[in-house]
């Protein structure tokens, strides 16, 4: 175990920054954390997690793909694909950290998506115990421990330093050339954390839900469930959910003509969209009942049945505090379980 | 990092050749910029064409795999990229990826085995890539049934390879039909569902069924009476796609994304799935 | 904080049920938090009972839903209004959304709602409980080791805050008091905006329209955004688009929404309410709610069913868009 | 290098009873205006819907000035009377953003007109050239 006292840390943070780029979560003047990159001054936020998820780094919102030069019948696609420099994403939590695993086994399984194969190969990630989980988390629940949060490098706070211990290659990389930093410690007081912590989170309120009724094969049984409909009732059709989501990768790929030139470029897309499955011939998926329970049989069900049982959701709750009218996948997995065998 | 390839990014090709099927339907070849075969392909496998500025859209490939020189893409007029390449001209440059999708099983489970085809309208498109391939291998398969259902004479597509070529091949049986009765026309009048019935096939052949949902939807219930079952009947689906390969999540349906683990699919596996396709 | 009480709601929606003068009921359904309300179908008394709540965190406006649940509903359907919610309500049946022969008001008293953010600033998160008691929200969090008490009105949502009218302008039952029409200062927000200069305008809206995630919840929960297919849904309109790729895409947007239901909107608030990302996407609208004011005299959109919107009207004596800066602030 | 004048880019929606006329008209009078002067022929002023404005910025345009028949005079009767109150408050909303006001402009000219049309788009395009290049409504893509 590493560790580094708190007075230093924007040390810590400037020793990172000389061969990386940093991003950390920052305190948005709203009163809402964001993750930006670090400079001296810039005060790591104490908030429990950030609005959005911090997926961008490997999968950003937009991104282009290729540029096209037409010239009368002629075609030239570029290759606009550039090496990544490394970077360091510092203070990612233990549900965020296991959302890289549910995208991971999307953009890296074969063919390999090599946009986000370069940045995930570039980035480095410091994940960060919570100390003080709240109502809307459930990682626990999918088998994530918000005490032993994974990474290249885990981090634990506690009030008067930060204890650091590398994972992996990448992260002993990291942590060696922040030796002037760090001191080696016991694991005295990290243990100490991981017990507290174990302790509230059997407190938490969603710590008892189950997912037993969830996962591959369970198809037929919750498709056709009749609480779909009172469910997906009052949901809007926006894309909230899934935009602040750490694992929902569905994305469009769409042209952009310049005027110069065409950009060929992807952005996340919605399943909760109107227009996602809309063909030239018609719909599939016409009633908004339809696309809701697309969203949530993918994560709790189809999702899990190609990928040995890893579900879909990580259980950071960010559906919970934003969704506009509080519909949620903890809602969804109380009605649709508890409805079976009804 | 640049050298290594992505399926999303596509090679240019070009058509070389515009052929007017049907009023609605055109057949293009198209061949890489150098003039070769843009890839190897299975039957019934896909790929994706674009314009650039336009879209990209997914097609089954019609040419059959033995054909290396080109390939063939029988299109529909119906939406924003077809309509462009309804008016494209011979020169042409679009660009290409693939192959996708699963294949027909044609070294397997159909070899050895009598075929029956039933296509509707432009659902011959992926079927004319199989159809070709078995004739090409003839001995491969037994007796080869073809029947073919199109709104008018004027709408059934590869009407002269079918007359010309297909019903001229040994062992190889073609039923056409039409749905409505017109002057120049003396053969069967009537939906492809019924004519399936009235044909009455024996059960030991395997069925692969394509075109419109409805007409597959009738089909299948026509070649059940018949005592098939439904593991003896192949089918293909077709669904909204951005990525080819089963991570844009656009085609998914149940666990299975239609890009990559379809298009083609046997009857009683849709069963499985949620009826959303 | 509420005057009025679940109790009274379930009672008033269980006799329409028993009488059949309405078939369903919407409300607002418990959540896992109390906080957490979602707008829901009941259609008996029972489920009201099991699944019903009222209390401060019910802000979401019915309005919108009339649109599409009217549609397919057997009988009337009975809708919760609040004060705010009765002029989208008017607007709505302005532009012949639904068909108000299907639709049983009950207009409801309302003392403003909470924001949950505003709560959490106070008590923290981990909420194991929230009720209010009086004047007071009493939250218990799994960190504090005493509830927390907080004063209703300093956790007022930004809405509510410049509340414009506690008087419901349509209903077919009244439950509580009648209100007024309160003078608010709605407008302090952009006349402070207007009155920046241009450069830091643009700072203030690059700042917060660069947080849009453009998830499209302002769009698809205000209460004036009812077209069939959004012009940014649309594959043929040029401008379609799922994501901003740049500020000019961002902007783009958010001048077209605000822009399209100007002369409709009747600043109910939504939008803010519903953004992810705290962008302030009310003061656009109240920008343009503020100019209509100003250009062509006081309107209320929703005030009354079947007024003209200044935007859809004319007098030949207009002002001309060259004359709309003079006087105004001094800076640009 | 040489340093070349920097000319702005301005589009011109111009009706096409009045205004369209009346640039037809400077034309033939061979008065000089800014080559820089996209026209687009619209039916009536009100045709031009907001996206179009915010389009022509995209697309690199430095400033948008729309043409209609004056007050009273409108083809349809009262078209131009819904572009005075849709541009006022449309470009008020685009002061709010912080976007130069010079950069949009409502002028009524008649098919007679032809000698205002000149000195209106030339009057125009120093002022959008006193701004410089359009910046805020910027899309970089568009950018050559």
């Amino acid at each position: 175990m590493l560790k580094c006292s708190l007075d230093n840390v924007q040390t810590l943070f400037a020793e990172i920054a000389k061969e990386a780029k940093l991003y950390l979560p920052i305190d948005n003047a709203d009163g809402t954390a964001v993750f930006g990159e670090w400079s001296r001054g810039v005060a790591w936020s104490n908030a429990l997690n950030t609005a959005k998820s911090p997926k961008d780094f490997f999968f950003p919102q937009t991104e282009d793909l290729m540029r096209f030069r037409t010239e009368g019948k002629k075609i030239e696609v570029i290759d606009v694909r550039r090496e990544s420099d490394d970077f360091v994403v510092f203070g990612v939590r233990a549900c965020d950290v296991k959302s890289f695993d549910v995208l991971d086994r999307v953009f890296l399984s074969e063919p390999c998506d090599s946009f986000y194969a370069e940045k995930r190969a570039h980035g480095i990630i410091v994940s960060l115990a919570c100390t003080r989980p709240a109502e809307t988390c459930f990682c626990g629940i999918f088998g994530i421990h918000a005490a032993e949060p994974a990474g290249d490098v885990s981090a634990w706070k506690t009030e008067d330093a930060l204890y650091l211990r590398a994972n992996t290659e990448k992260g002993t990389a990291l942590v060696a050339r922040l030796s002037s930093v760090l001191e080696e410690c016991s694991d005295d007081a990290v243990n100490a954390q991981k017990e507290s912590i174990a302790k509230i989170m059997n407190k938490l309120p969603l710590k008892d839900l189950s997912t037993e009724a969830f996962g591959g094969g369970k198809t037929q049984d919750l498709f056709h469930s009749p609480a779909w409909d009172a469910l997906s009732s009052a949901c809007l059709g926006c894309g909230t959910c899934t935009f602040v989501c750490p694992t929902c990768q569905c994305y469009d790929i769409k042209d952009f003509n310049t005027g110069n030139g065409v950009i060929r470029y992807r952005c996340w897309d919605s399943c909760m969209y109107s227009e996602f499955t809309k063909m030239a011939h018609g719909n599939n998926r016409l009633t908004q009942k339809e696309r809701f329970r697309q969203r949530f049989m993918h994560k709790l069900v189809y999702y899990p049945e190609n990928n040995d049982g890893l579900f879909g959701c990580v259980g950071c709750g960010r559906c919970l505090a934003k969704c506009p009218i509080s519909m949620n996948i903890v809602k969804v997995m109380k009605q649709i379980g508890g409805n079976k065998g009804e | 990092m640049n050298n290594m390839g992505d399926t999303l990014i596509p090679s240019v090709g070009v058509i070389t050749d515009v052929r007017i099927d049907t009023p609605d339907i055109k057949t293009f070849r198209v061949v890489t910029s150098d003039g070769k075969k843009a890839f190897d392909h299975r039957p019934g496998q896909c790929a994706m064409l674009s314009i650039p500025g336009v879209g990209e859209a997914m097609f089954s490939i019609t040419s059959s795999p033995t054909n290396t020189e080109y390939m063939e893409f029988s299109i529909k007029k119906c939406g924003c990229v077809t309509e462009w390449l309804h008016q494209a001209e011979v020169g042409q440059q679009i660009t290409i990826r693939g192959p996708y999708g699963t294949p027909f099983p044609v070294d397997d489970v159909f070899a050895g085995k009598d075929l029956l085809f039933i296509a509707g309208g432009v659902g011959l498109a992926p079927l004319r890539s199989v159809i070709n391939y078995c004739r090409h291998y003839r001995d491969r398969y037994g007796n080869i049934d073809i029947v073919y259902g199109s709104r008018s004479k004027a709408d059934l597509l590869d009407y002269r390879e079918i007359i010309e070529e297909w019903a001229n091949d040994a062992g190889v049986k073609v039923h056409l039909t039409i749905d409505n009765p017109q002057p120049d026309w003396d053969g069967h009048v009537g939906f492809v569902p019924s004519y399936v019935k009235e044909l009455g096939f024996d059960t030991d052949k395997t069925a692969v069924l394509c075109g419109p949902p409805i007409m597959i939807k009738f089909t299948l219930e026509a070649l059940v009476a018949l005592g098939f079952d439904k593991r003896q009947v192949y089918t293909t689906l077709e669904l909204r796609m951005k990525c080819g390969v089963g991570k844009c999540g656009r085609c998914n349906v149940g666990a299975k994304y239609v890009c990559k683990d379809g298009p083609v699919f046997r009857c009683d596996e849709l069963e499985e799935l949620p009826s959303e396709y | 904080m509420q005057k009025i009480t679940r109790e009274q709601l379930i009672d008033q929606a269980s006799e329409l049920l028993a009488n059949g003068t309405v078939s369903t009921v919407l409300g607002w359904g418990a959540g896992e938090f109390g906080y957490d309300v979602t707008p829901t179908l009941f259609k008996t008394a029972e489920e009201m009972q099991n699944g019903f709540v009222f209390n401060d965190f019910c802000g979401a406006n019915f309005s919108k839903y009339l649109v599409s649940k009217t549609k397919t509903l057997e009988g009337k359907l009975l809708v919760f209004l609040k004060p705010c919610d009765t002029y989208s309500f008017n607007q709505l049946l302005t532009e012949h959304r639904f068909d108000r022969e299907k639709v049983y008001v009950v207009g409801i008293p309302c003392e403003g709602m909470a924001d949950i953010a505003k709560v959490k600033e106070i008590s923290g998160e981990g909420i194991s409980s929230i009720a209010s008691d009086g004047d007071r929200i009493v939250v218990t969090t799994l960190y504090a080791d005493a509830p927390v008490k907080i004063d209703a009105r300093n956790v007022l949502a930004e809405r509510c805050i410049h509340c414009k009218s506690k008087k419901h302008v349509a209903y077919d039952t009244l439950l509580g008091e009648e209100g007024d029409v309160v003078a608010s200062a709605r407008f302090d927000e952009v006349t402070r905006l207007e009155s920046m200069t241009p450069d830091e305008r643009f700072a203030f809206w690059q700042n917060e329209l660069s947080k849009c995630i453009r998830c499209n919840a302002c769009r698809d929960a205000c209460p004036a955004c009812t077209c069939e297919t959004c012009v940014f849904d649309n594959p043929k309109s040029g401008v379609e688009n799922k994501s901003p790729s740049n500020s000019f895409e961002e902007q783009m947007f958010h001048i077209i929404r605000a822009f399209h239901v100007a002369g409709r909107c009747t600043d109910c608030g939504e939008c803010a309410r519903v953004c992810p990302q705290n962008i302030p996407l009310h003061l656009l609208n109240r920008k343009f709610i503020k100019d209509i004011n100003t250009f062509y005299g006081e309107y209320q959109a929703g005030a009354e069913v079947g007024s003209r919107s200044p935007l859809t009207d004319y007098t030949t004596e207009d002002l001309e868009p060259s004359e709309i800066f003079v006087g105004r602030n001094e800076h640009a | 290098m040489q340093v070349t004048e920097y000319k702005p880019l301005i589009v011109a929606f111009c009706c096409n009873w009045c205004s369209y006329a009346g640039a037809d008209l400077a034309g033939n009078n061979r008065l000089a205006y800014p080559a820089d002067v996209k026209i687009i022929r619209v039916p009536c002023s009100c045709r031009v819907n907001p996206t179009f404005i915010l389009r022509a910025f995209q697309r690199g345009a430095d400033g948008v000035i729309i043409c209609g028949c004056h007050p009273g005079d409108c083809h349809y009767t009262s078209g131009n009377y819904y572009t005075r109150r849709r541009m006022a408050t449309l470009f008020s909303m685009l002061d709010f953003l912080g976007i130069e006001r010079e950069r949009t402009r409502v002028e009524w000219v008649s098919a007679a007109e032809g000698a205002k049309f000149a000195a209106t788009m030339n009057e125009f395009a120093q002022k959008v050239a006193a701004l410089g290049e359009n910046k805020r409504l910027e899309d970089l893509r568009c950018k050559k």
